[in-house]
């Protein structure tokens, strides 16, 4: 028998949840069949399906590399600034990716460090490593905020237990403090790898959009929004969607899986 | 010496683990004890190097490990909660240590099988350590600090969630095991059965110092502090004075005209000294009896109280109290009964005398 | 190259682009690089404002192509343009988009005065198709009764199409090139506004001061404004300016 | 005495901090001065910061609300459909902004929900409850995403205990469940609340960006760069760094004296 | 009956508690004590409604109370491992579950402190449950327990992080608070003098059952099961066939030719029986004596151990072996050593006779 608070709660979830579920269904209803098969087979479509989830992947995965490290000596080790930085870290998730976008176009443009970069032979402007730096730094302090967090609820007290039985301070990070915040890891994974994808005016203004060569999935349905194309776009949207859903329900399954008993 | 603490300080909020100073050989087996919150979990953890001494030494071998990161000191620890890794089932908790030194699984098995075996947790190696019993979780803390053959094994109460019969059974298995590969232990235990079992050497803490410590006999036979003996539990300790001697032995007044004489070839400059005799140690009886026994007393029993499978009794000698133990069988020969008088006698060799350092506080 | 001889032209060229322009631009870009094998045109898209905001800050590009002409004065006081370089290309025709069917019955710019109707326009300050909405309804008399009726000021022109087949508004004012290519178009109507009561725009081209490869960046000008080049402007709903 | 791997994970954080503070410091080095204060009094800005604020403080705290007993049930409870919902739940993130805007409109709009919203009176659209709603279910995903993991991380015996000791289950988590996830309530509630000041797409749209009326910081920051002042485009992406500072700070430092000993 | 546990039956995992039946007056003491993993905590925490059974019933005053929420059962638990609110100070986690009842600040204080100073921790106040030591923390887990006055107290080992002052304090005190306020106990322990000291009622679980329950003279002087005979430490029992009876008094035949004499009341289907002598009650001669026992054996001493203040002797008398206690002193007086011949007595009163039911495992 359930118990009045989990039947609220359940409630709650359940409504809020099948709002979401109408607001993004609502994306199906739209399109016509014939509109919706055209686009999805059309090379601007597969284009730019492919490079949001090879960008996004990639972005994603140098941000949990620098995300965990970070959070961790944050959440462990005290140093001098420390809660200066803290909040530095915070910052860019308030700003709209547009500043974001902005600034570092500014910053890699041509007055300091992009004319030293352009002599090395690495453009970042109008480029895909332009896409990733953007997506980057705006997945990022979203990873930081949620892994800080999460190694604050691991006990210190395991990593030591480990370092006694003779592990050093890597292993020790990479046997038992990793997976101990596989929870917060994979928490932040999903968030980290959601925004990299759904990234917009950062990566338009750093990658500049440029048709089949750095135009996101997002950009594409910014684009095709703009001028009406609305069965593209939501073709676009749907198609995200559908990408999204299944990375998504494939990794809390296997979570699920890998997650028993650990938290 | 192959285990010497020097001088170990460490500061936690109020708390101040203060000075302390421990040497063991090779294979020592040093048991810890000391009331609840008297700093021996502390000891133990800095020791392991988990808190950082604010000063002071630990040398082994010779060679300050003070501040070696806790992998390179071959220090393993059993702690007093546990911490067992929630992300591993039973058999890799227990290999967890092993995998660094051996590469070979079928090796790797066969030791954690064994080990496990041995500490009759062999049927619960697929289990998640959440789920297991208070009991259970301890045995397996204790295979995988035992399982990797450390130089120095530190155990903080380790059987104290398991009955009797386990507990015993553990004892015996221990004892083998840390003889086997020389290990040299120390141990934090509240039960005296693991004092009188396994210990070679007794130290005794109490507010972050070490009182006392020795041999089992040196601690238990000779407390040199009123705490001590009243910890270790010397329940018959008294005030006294120095009122003469004869030959070897001392005479000493714990009350007008109750003269105990004493063997204990105590150093004195004050003739205040504490008298302690254990209450194992005094024998009753309805008659005088002659005998080699020096210290004969008549009392008065006050009461009779069952603990366990013994009964102590309390007998009054003059304006002190005594108390002594004995089977139910030999009380209920002897007739005893409250108000009944009785006689006391105990050798002068098991008259302790310490120095009269504060005034002595019942518990 | 080395082997290609001299004028055939290679390399890249960084074009800032209105958002209007996108499809015809794609277009024109894909055939001149079909044309001269070796090019690369970079096109970045955006309204007036985001253009001259990259310039500004970037000072890169070679070539800018605005969706309105009074672009390129500001650009030129700043110094920003090669001067003698500015040609006009294509007219840029405000209309009015209403949903399929019309069923609030609007023939006329008039009529977006008619109490009771939802009216989006583009802002009248950040938008080209907003500032003309003002001049035309200014022209027509009926700008205050028109403002009762907006409900968004949309600071970028694609909310607008968005708002009008989503049915959010009854109708908005925005560029024809917008309202009958893309393939919005089967979800609206659209109303064309009489050539005397209407505000038209100009679409420019000119050289950035800033450009590196000013060879490959007058051939691509020749290429977007000759016959071939307005016959593909054409196809994508733009009026050449002749 | 630092160790290794301390020394490793300090430097890390300190780079990639430092990116970010030149990335963001670039945005100070641009505005002239009178340009700046000119702007920073200007009605424009003053209204959206007000909007920005007031919205972003409404939606965020809705988005607790809501999130907090949703990630609850579906750490806590089994019932159907729960690994269908989750991954509903995490889908939003992935959207760039303008996809929810999208779907949101249509439901919105006139067909369905949105006329009988409107016989009620109720105007959503192009109004500021129509950015309440916007930033709500853009931000509402991150905050359950990371209760979620949080509540993964409580056990539940505390929960027990509390109940046995004569507390009812809205009580016990009221009194334990709660502080003891303090720390991702606060994770999730910087998340949330900067995602709410920074969301642009998705506000832009259902609130219409209406100058003076619907245009949240974000879209101030979008219509100045648009209108070429750059200035008052900067001045107003200064302003959203200053108060994001400023309340993550105010916010971090709070909680660390709040949370000692907790995590 | 105050509270009745009807066939509860909990299944987790492998494990399976199996109808337990338990019944308590108000204000009785039971102790429960078993083997590690046998089932107790489990048992404990489905009484009060942390795992709900799969089957059978709690009933308390009448009422059941097996679907009921944990809040409105009244019972309150000390867990084995404290589970303290780590984010409430000491004071806040014993002010918890008063502070559901009571409003008033200064009632609480005073309640709080109170509390704390009789389990002398009322100088932890202030601090964070994660600094405090082992015993410190289980005070506290204690104080929170018992502060609220429950009608319905379980303890799982409350004192096993304990020194043996404290430890004997703490009894005394519970005591004491449980006879005050009319609670209800069951008390898990490993710890034999918990059950000396306190139970009025003794239960023993083994896998999962409840083997035997009753009062502590009859599961400690009549063990119906042989384990539970061997578990609570009588560790004289022998196969035997009873060959004959005088009176009241069976003979039993334990090996041929021994016969011992049992005054036990026993119902007999079959003469295959277990013998059961707890080694307490044999008494040791050099010379036979004349006396009201009826068993007097002669023996061969073979073994001398120590164990604490006592020493054991084990004795072989024929092909069996004899375990006895006594004290030092006594030992040392009869000049015992190995191989000397010795006498033992034992009252017919003190043989308890047992079912055969399986074949007798020593540990
Ligand atoms: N981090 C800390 N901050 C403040 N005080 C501490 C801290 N850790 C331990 N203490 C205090 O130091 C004292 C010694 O603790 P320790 O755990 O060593 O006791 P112990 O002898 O092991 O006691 P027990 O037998 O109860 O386990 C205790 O009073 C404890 O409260
Ligand atoms: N959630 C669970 N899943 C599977 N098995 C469990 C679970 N909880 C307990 N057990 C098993 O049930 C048995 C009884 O556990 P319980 O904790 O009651 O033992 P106990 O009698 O309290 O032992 P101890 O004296 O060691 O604390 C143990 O063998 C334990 O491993
Ligand atoms: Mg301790
Ligand atoms: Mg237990």
């Amino acid at each position: 028998m359930r118990s009045k608070l989990e039947i609220i709660f359940i409630s709650i979830s359940f409504i809020f949840t099948a709002f979401l579920f109408i607001i993004i269904g609502t994306l199906f209803i739209m399109p016509s069949t014939e509109g919706f098969l055209s686009a999805i087979f059309s090379n601007e479509l597969l284009a730019s399906i492919k490079l949001t989830l090879s960008t996004s992947v990639l972005a994603a995965f140098c941000v949990i590399l620098v995300a965990v490290p970070t959070a961790y000596s944050l959440s462990r080790y005290s140093f001098p600034l420390k809660s200066l930085i803290k909040s530095i870290l915070d910052l860019p998730m308030a700003f709209p990716e547009i500043v974001l976008g902005i600034a570092l176009l500014m910053i890699l443009g041509d007055r300091f460090l992009g004319s030293w970069l352009e002599s090395l032979g690495i453009d970042i402007v109008f480029t895909t490593t332009g896409i990733i730096i953007a997506q980057f730094f705006v997945a990022l302090p979203y990873a930081v905020r949620i892994l800080y967090s999460t190694f604050n609820y691991v006990n210190p007290r395991y990593e030591f237990v480990s370092r006694s039985l003779g592990y050093g301070e890597f292993e020790t990070f990479r046997k038992i403090t990793l997976p101990l915040a596989k929870g917060g890891i994979f928490a932040s994974s999903v968030v980290t790898l959601a925004r990299c994808i759904g990234t917009f005016a950062a990566v338009l203004l750093v990658g500049g959009g440029t048709y089949l060569k750095t135009e996101t999935l997002p950009i594409a349905i910014y684009y095709n929004l703009s001028l009406g194309n609305i069965d593209t776009a939501i073709t676009a949207a749907i198609i995200l969607v559908l990408i999204s859903f299944g990375a998504i329900f494939v990794m809390e399954k296997y979570a699920h899986e890998n997650m028993e008993g650990v938290n | 010496m192959f285990l010497d603490v020097q001088n170990l300080s460490v500061k936690l909020g109020q708390f101040h683990l203060h000075d302390v100073n421990l040497s063991l050989e090779k294979n020592d087996y040093m048991v810890i004890i000391g009331p609840t919150g008297s700093g021996k979990s502390v000891l133990l953890e800095t020791i392991a190097g988990f808190f950082t001494p604010d000063k002071g030494e630990v040398i082994m071998e010779g060679k300050k490990i003070t501040n070696q990161s806790p992998e390179n000191r071959g220090i393993s620890i059993v702690y007093q909660d546990y911490v067992l890794f929630p992300h591993m089932n039973v058999f890799e908790n227990i290999a967890y240590g092993l995998r660094k030194k051996i590469q070979k699984d079928s090796f790797i098995s066969s030791k954690v099988e064994k080990m496990a075996k041995m500490l009759q947790i062999d049927h619960l190696l697929s289990r998640n350590p959440e789920t297991l019993s208070g009991g259970e979780k301890q045995r397996v803390a204790i295979a995988r600090s035992l399982v990797v053959e450390p130089n120095i094994l530190l155990m903080d109460e380790p059987f104290a969630a398991l009955d009797v019969n386990t507990h015993a059974y553990l004892t015996t298995l221990i004892k083998n095991v840390i003889n086997k590969h020389q290990t040299t232990c120390i141990h934090v235990s509240h039960n005296f059965n693991d004092v009188y079992n396994l210990a070679e050497k007794v130290a005794v803490m109490k507010d972050g110092k070490i009182l006392q410590q020795g041999t089992l006999h040196d601690v238990f036979s000779r407390p040199t502090h009123n705490f001590v003996a009243d910890f270790v539990g010397v329940h018959n300790v008294f005030q006294g004075e120095i009122v003469g001697h004869d030959k070897s032995l001392l005479q000493i007044e714990i009350d007008p005209g109750i003269i105990i004489h004493s063997s204990d070839d105590f150093q004195h400059d004050s003739n205040d000294v504490m008298v302690a005799i254990r209450p194992e140690n005094i024998i009753f009886s309805n008659e005088k009896f002659v005998s080699s026994v020096r210290n004969q007393l008549k009392g008065v029993v006050k009461d009779i109280f069952e603990v366990g499978h013994t009964v102590w009794i309390e007998v009054q000698v003059g304006d002190v109290t005594f108390r002594g133990v004995l089977t139910p069988n030999s009380c209920e020969s002897l007739g005893i009964k409250r108000e009944k008088e009785i006689y006391l006698s105990f050798k002068s060799l098991n008259v302790n005398l310490m120095e009269c350092r504060d005034a002595y506080h019942s518990i | 190259g080395i082997f290609t001889g001299g004028n055939s032209a290679e390399g890249n060229l960084t074009v800032l682009a209105g958002a209007g322009t996108i499809l015809a631009m794609d277009d024109l870009k894909a055939s001149f690089e079909e044309k001269n094998p070796g090019t690369t045109i970079n096109i970045q898209y955006g309204n007036s404002g985001e253009l001259f905001s990259t310039l500004n800050t970037q000072k890169s590009a070679d070539m800018v192509i605005p969706g309105d002409l009074t672009f390129m004065e500001k650009a030129e006081s700043k110094g920003y343009l090669e001067n003698d370089t500015i040609k006009p290309i294509v007219y840029h025709i405000p209309v009015i988009a209403v949903q399929k069917g019309n069923p609030k019955n609007i023939t006329s710019l008039k009529d977006l005065g008619n109490p009771g109707l939802k009216i989006g326009l583009g802002d009248t300050n950040g938008t080209a198709v907003g500032k003309q909405s003002i001049k035309i309804l200014n022209k027509t008399g009926n700008l205050n009764a028109v403002k009762n009726n907006v409900v968004v000021y949309a600071p970028t022109v694609n909310q607008l199409m968005t708002y009008i087949t989503s049915g959010q508004v009854d109708a908005v004012i925005l560029m024809e090139e917008i309202a009958t290519t893309g393939k919005g178009q089967d979800k609206i109507e659209v109303i064309k506004i009489p050539e005397d009561q209407n505000a038209i725009a100009t679409i420019g081209v000119s050289l950035t001061v800033f450009t590196q490869n000013k060879n490959l960046a007058t051939q691509f000008e020749d290429y977007i404004t000759s016959p071939e080049g307005l016959e593909i402007w054409k196809k994508h709903g733009f009026k050449p300016v002749q």
